[in-house]
């Protein structure tokens, strides 16, 4: 039996669900005997790959780069997973949203800086005007909230996927904690 | 409710099918709860009266064309209450999830997470996403008071703490400005908090806000817990009284 | 019972104060007057600052949050002055579907202002109605006082540059 | 005043109308007098008196004369004729007209189908009497229903005789009036009230306003007779500040009222007192709910609580209230006068009586009419209306307002009474009828009224106070060309949720709008998500193309 693909992305976050996945720990050994994992920002890919089984999502939709890739990955995607609460809510990213993109510009590179105050152009993909939980841009398959979900809450989700099942989380996770 | 209701009977009703028997002064909310049956509620808080507004307790009642609100609904003989279904639940959803939309709640940085009654309310309810398109106001954190502080961004009008003050401490410090989407608490005219010639300072309201809205300074995320039982006190000490 | 309790003093020595007084001792000083007391008011002074605000609770005994509840409630009150004069658009159904929203546009492209705001030289300020009840004239604005019928943006502006000095409102 | 007072008075005030050789009366109805009636009196008035006909000719000022778009309209007595778009500079061209022949002046046709097809009850003063004047009113068999009812009725018989008459409420929704009255007499309470429901918020309406400006003794005179059936011995109306006229000429007509003793304490020497208190609203439309309106008349924020308990039982500082709006407090003094069976006569089965509209939008004669219930909107469209204007093409008629719908081509044979219009998903609401052509498009209609909805929904209750937010803001995406199928979706789920979950009135209809142009326009709907094109040309399309919104 060939191993499902798996794939995580980093859009708008701090990396903690990546780092809450990590936390599987030695559990990590035994789902990767069901599990290949083809891109993620922990290993070294470059591409994302054709006909990805599951894909988790980190991070909300923020600028231009966040809302190429994640329509590619929907594409290329068989379930999109929603990991953790800026993929779900928008969460701290999301808090810009009240401030507008200007005055945000504004504050960040002009009032509170003392030395060449000066504002990233080109280099950088150009901020959306809100940020976007994913569901908001793309469908998404199942919703994972929490902040970071916890490592058991991961597991459950991806060992449920990868047995066929999707996974109840109703009330098994919340926002925030 | 007028005090006029004095001749109470007891009648027979039944809730999601099971026969249980009430008096004509208790509310759905009351008769369902000593049947263990929780209905969701947030501006229903035990001690206050009741405004019937936030609508996540409304059930249905044969016969009556319009959902009702289970806290200000009186039981009456021969009524029959349906507290859960998939209808009931999904408007129920949509309610929550309407709340999320509305302000700016962002769970991970609150004071109250953890200990947050809206949070509970969306495990509850199996809210978990918002779908609708979120308002994002831009709301100023009020933290003039010298104990206390003010954010609005995690306030769902619930008026509790409007209720409070003005039932329990007999300041009314607090009340409602505006109207619609764009209605805020209050104190005073509408001034910052520690400006407030009223605020007696007794912290009542913080006690009940059901979220991180209102909260005690020096707590850091997640530490806000609050301390309710002053009101059922407060209610039974009234009811000996009367 | 009420009227053994102290009298507060009006916020300044203005004669008019005792139209405000009239209005509340007509209503026997209960708080169930506030609303008829903040229109006499707002029609005695133009508007409810903060002194007279003060002034209806303590005279009513009406906790000060809900004095200033109730007058943000009403779409009617102002709390800030209003300029010299007043344009009012109407936004009812038939002035809407008769191209109403062409009016506010072309006053704020013409004087700089939207919807509750007064030019910074205080001379005109611009409201709009939920209907003025003039429906068979839509679109319809009311310039201080006088309803204007089947008004163009240009007869609107024109209207409004015909007022005293409005004009400068534009610089 | 008694009965035979009050008939020397109308006697004594018809001789006067009598000894006066030529009356020309001046309509001063809104349309009328923003057109300049106001000028013109005053020209009318001069210019009598520089030609010297100042003894034969009195210019009078009354209430609407009906064709609001011909304004000015002036009714010559002498000849009787109607002269109509009397512009205050011909006032010498109607003068020249009662000794010759009426020339530079146009007239206009009383037999048209405007007129003909009407049938004034409520505005059976309309035009004819002084505002300001109670005599006038008086003359017009006015206070006589009044006086009638002390000597010969006992309150029961009253209410026994509105409930024959099969009255229904004209605020909106149509309940029986006969049965909210028995209810009230019925009702136990150390005072009761009678409330006078003026706060006319619908955008595109105003009856109300008009039979306030123009009859206002037939208000009052309605509200003591329901006083004296349900046993009030104090009344409140309560007028919009928007309303100016109203209000001065109401406070005029209760002074009068007073003064001629058909108001206040033992009211024509009978037991009976009645007074009533003027409440000004401060525009907010949420006041027309029943305990929104309590609340506001009480000085609070005008937000509305929870029913039952029902005003009726519980409403006014807890005391049983009796609520009627203008229309329906104005039809009782007729019903009285000429008798239940009479009214009950005029009609469907179900609504009976007539109904005031206001026609308005892209319609030919727009102005206010009297139409009895049962007659189809064809009829008022294409003949009392006078059809589309400009060769344009009738789309839709939009009844009741923010809580009301859009009526399609295909229902336009359908009678107009309570039960039809509901069942087409619109409602009878307070009486506005606003005529749309191709020019608009029903999605910017939606718009609006949610716009109109949102910005008036008290914000007590969730789901009105967020869901009319959140719908405004996905038609928003719909008219700008933002929107996906999904969005679409999301709207539908969304009105039936506020409508069933909402506290008041308000959040409950406010999706009316949204729903009935989505039943009869739904491919407008579809052009705008899926092809990003507005078929009216009305909606700006700004939305950036590429852009993927899901939810």
């Amino acid at each position: 039996m060939s191993k499902a693909k798996v794939a995580t992305i980093w859009l708008d976050g701090c990396s903690g669900c990546h780092m809450s996945f990590l936390d599987l720990d030695e559990r990590l050994i035994e789902l990767s005997e069901k599990m290949e994992l083809v891109y993620s920002p922990l290993v070294d890919f470059k591409e994302f790959p054709q006909d990805v089984d599951v894909t988790l999502v980190e991070g909300s939709v923020s600028n231009e780069g966040d809302l190429h890739k994640i329509l590619q990955v929907r594409e290329r995607t068989r379930i999109l997973v929603s990991l953790g609460d800026c993929a779900v809510t928008g969460n701290v990213p999301g808090m810009r949203n009240a401030i507008g993109v200007e005055p945000l510009f504004t504050r960040a590179y002009s009032q509170n800086v003392t030395v060449h105050p000066q504002r990233p152009r080109g280099a950088v993909p150009a901020l959306l005007e809100t940020v976007k939980p994913v569901h908001q841009v793309v469908p998404v398959d199942v919703i994972v909230a929490g902040c970071p979900p916890s490592a058991s809450t991961i597991y459950y989700v991806v060992s449920e996927l990868l047995a066929g099942r999707m996974p109840e989380l109703e009330t098994h996770t919340r926002f925030g904690a | 409710m007028p005090e006029t209701l004095t001749n109470t009977e007891v009648v027979t009703l039944t809730i999601n099918g099971q026969e249980v028997s009430a008096r004509t002064d208790e509310t759905i909310m009351e008769v369902a709860e000593e049947q263990g049956i929780r209905i969701p509620a947030l501006c229903h808080i035990s001690g206050l009266s009741d405004v019937g507004a936030c609508r996540l307790c409304v059930v249905e009642i044969q016969g009556s064309p319009r959902l009702q609100p289970a806290c200000v609904t009186r039981v009456s003989e021969g009524m029959t209450v349906t507290t859960h279904n998939d209808r009931l639940k999904a408007h129920r959803r949509t309610i929550v999830e309407m709340l999320f939309a509305e302000r700016n709640h962002v769970c991970s940085v609150c004071v109250s997470n953890g200990h947050c009654d809206l949070q509970n309310l969306a495990v509850e309810c199996g809210m978990q996403e918002v779908t609708l398109p979120y308002l994002a106001p831009s709301l100023q954190v009020d933290a003039s008071h010298k104990r206390f502080v003010m954010d609005p961004n995690r306030c769902v009008m619930c008026t509790r703490c409007v209720r409070v003050c003005d039932e329990i401490e007999g300041a009314h410090t607090w009340d409602i400005m505006g109207r619609g989407v764009d209605s805020r608490v209050i104190t005073d005219l509408g001034k910052p908090w520690g400006e407030s010639d009223t605020c007696t300072s007794c912290g009542k309201c913080v006690q009940v806000c059901p979220t991180g809205a209102l909260f005690e300074k020096g707590v850091s995320v997640a530490e806000m817990t609050k301390r309710r039982q002053f009101l059922p006190y407060l209610k039974t000490m009234r009811e000996v009284q009367k | 019972m009420r009227d053994l309790l102290p009298k507060t003093a009006p916020p300044t020595a203005d004669k008019r104060w005792r139209i405000v007084d009239t209005a509340m001792k007509r209503n026997g000083y209960a708080p169930d007057g506030l609303i008829e007391t903040l229109h006499a008011i707002q029609e005695t002074f133009g508007y409810l600052d903060e002194p007279s605000m003060r002034y209806v609770a303590s005279s009513l005994r009406v906790p000060l949050s809900k004095v200033y509840g109730v007058a943000t409630f009403y779409h009617h009150f102002q709390l800030k002055p209003q300029g010299e004069h007043s344009c009012v658009v109407c936004l009812g159904t038939a002035c809407y579907i008769k191209g109403s929203s062409n009016l506010l546009e072309a006053v704020r492209t013409r004087f700089g202002i939207r919807s509750g705001e007064t030019t910074p030289n205080n001379k005109l300020s611009l409201l709009t109605a939920r209907c003025v009840g003039s429906c068979s004239l839509a679109p319809v604005s009311v310039l201080d006082g006088q309803t204007l019928p089947h008004l163009s943006p240009e007869e609107l502006v024109e209207a409004i540059c015909a007022l005293d000095d409005t004009e400068e409102a534009a610089q | 005043m008694n009965l035979e007072e009050l008939e020397s008075t109308a006697a004594h005030e018809r001789e006067l109308c009598a000894g006066q050789k030529c009356r020309l009366r001046v309509c001063t109805g809104t349309g009328c007098a923003s057109a300049g009636s106001d000028r013109l009196t005053q020209a009318l008035r001069e210019r009598a008196k520089e030609r010297g006909m100042e003894g034969e000719v009195t210019v009078t000022e009354v209430g609407c004369l009906g064709l609001c778009a011909e304004g000015p309209l002036v009714k010559v007595d002498a000849t009787d004729t109607l002269y109509q778009n009397v512009a205050p500079n011909l006032a010498d061209n109607v003068l020249d007209s009662l000794t010759g022949e009426a020339a530079g002046i146009t007239i206009c046709n009383e037999k048209q189908p405007f007129f003909a097809r009407q049938n004034r009850v409520v505005l059976e003063n309309a035009g004819h009497i002084e505002s300001d004047r109670i005599e006038s009113y008086i003359a017009r068999d006015g206070y006589r229903a009044l006086l009638h009812v002390l000597a010969e009725m006992s309150p029961a018989d009253v209410v026994a005789a509105i409930t024959q008459s099969g009255l229904r409420g004209r605020g909106g929704a149509g309940y029986p009036t006969g049965l909210k009255w028995s209810t009230v007499a019925k009702a136990n309470g150390p005072r009761k009230f009678v409330v006078c429901n003026g706060d006319e918020g619908d955008p595109g309406a105003f009856m109300d306003r008009s039979v306030m400006e123009d009859d206002p003794h037939r208000v009052l005179e309605g509200m003591a007779i329901a006083a004296y059936a349900v046993g009030a011995s104090h009344g409140y109306i309560y007028v919009r500040a928007e309303y100016p006229r109203a209000i001065k000429r109401l406070k005029t007509a209760i002074s009068r009222a007073e003064r001629q003793g058909l108001l206040g304490s033992s009211i024509a020497g009978t037991s009976f007192s009645f007074s009533i208190d003027l409440r000004v609203g401060a525009g907010a439309f949420v006041c027309g709910e029943e305990t929104a309106l309590i609340a506001s008349v009480q000085g609070n924020r005008g937000t509305p609580r929870p029913r039952p308990p029902y005003p009726a039982m519980s409403g006014l500082w807890g005391c049983p209230t009796l609520i009627n709006n203008v229309e329906t407090l104005g039809s009782i003094a007729p019903i009285i006068r000429c008798g239940a069976p009479w009214y009950a006569e005029i009609g469907t089965e179900k609504s009976h009586g007539t109904k005031v509209f206001c026609l308005t939008g892209a319609i030919k004669n727009t102005g206010l009419i009297e139409v009895p219930m049962g007659i189809t909107l064809r009829e008022i469209v294409f003949d009392i209306g006078g059809g589309i204007p400009n060769g344009g093409k009738f789309k839709a008629v939009q009844t009741g307002g923010p809580s009301g719908g859009c009526i399609p081509e295909q229902y336009l044979d359908m009678p107009v009474d309570y039960e039809s219009l509901r069942e087409v998903g619109s409602i009878m609401g307070s009486g506005g009828m606003i005529v749309m052509d191709e020019t608009s498009c029903m999605v910017d209609v939606a718009r609006f009224f949610m716009e109109f909805c949102m910005s008036e929904s008290c914000g007590k209750c969730i789901p009105c106070r967020v869901g009319t937010a959140e719908m405004y803001k996905l038609l928003t995406r719909i008219a700008t060309g933002a929107a996906t199928m999904n969005d679409l979706s999301k709207l539908e789920e969304l009105c039936s949720m506020v409508r069933e979950t909402s506290l008041c009135g308000l959040g409950q209809s406010a999706p009316n709008p949204v729903v009935s142009t989505l039943r009869y326009f739904r491919d407008e709907y579809l052009a705008h998500v899926q092809e990003r094109v507005c078929p009216a040309g009305v909606c700006p399309m700004t939305a950036r193309k590429g852009v993927a919104t899901h939810a």
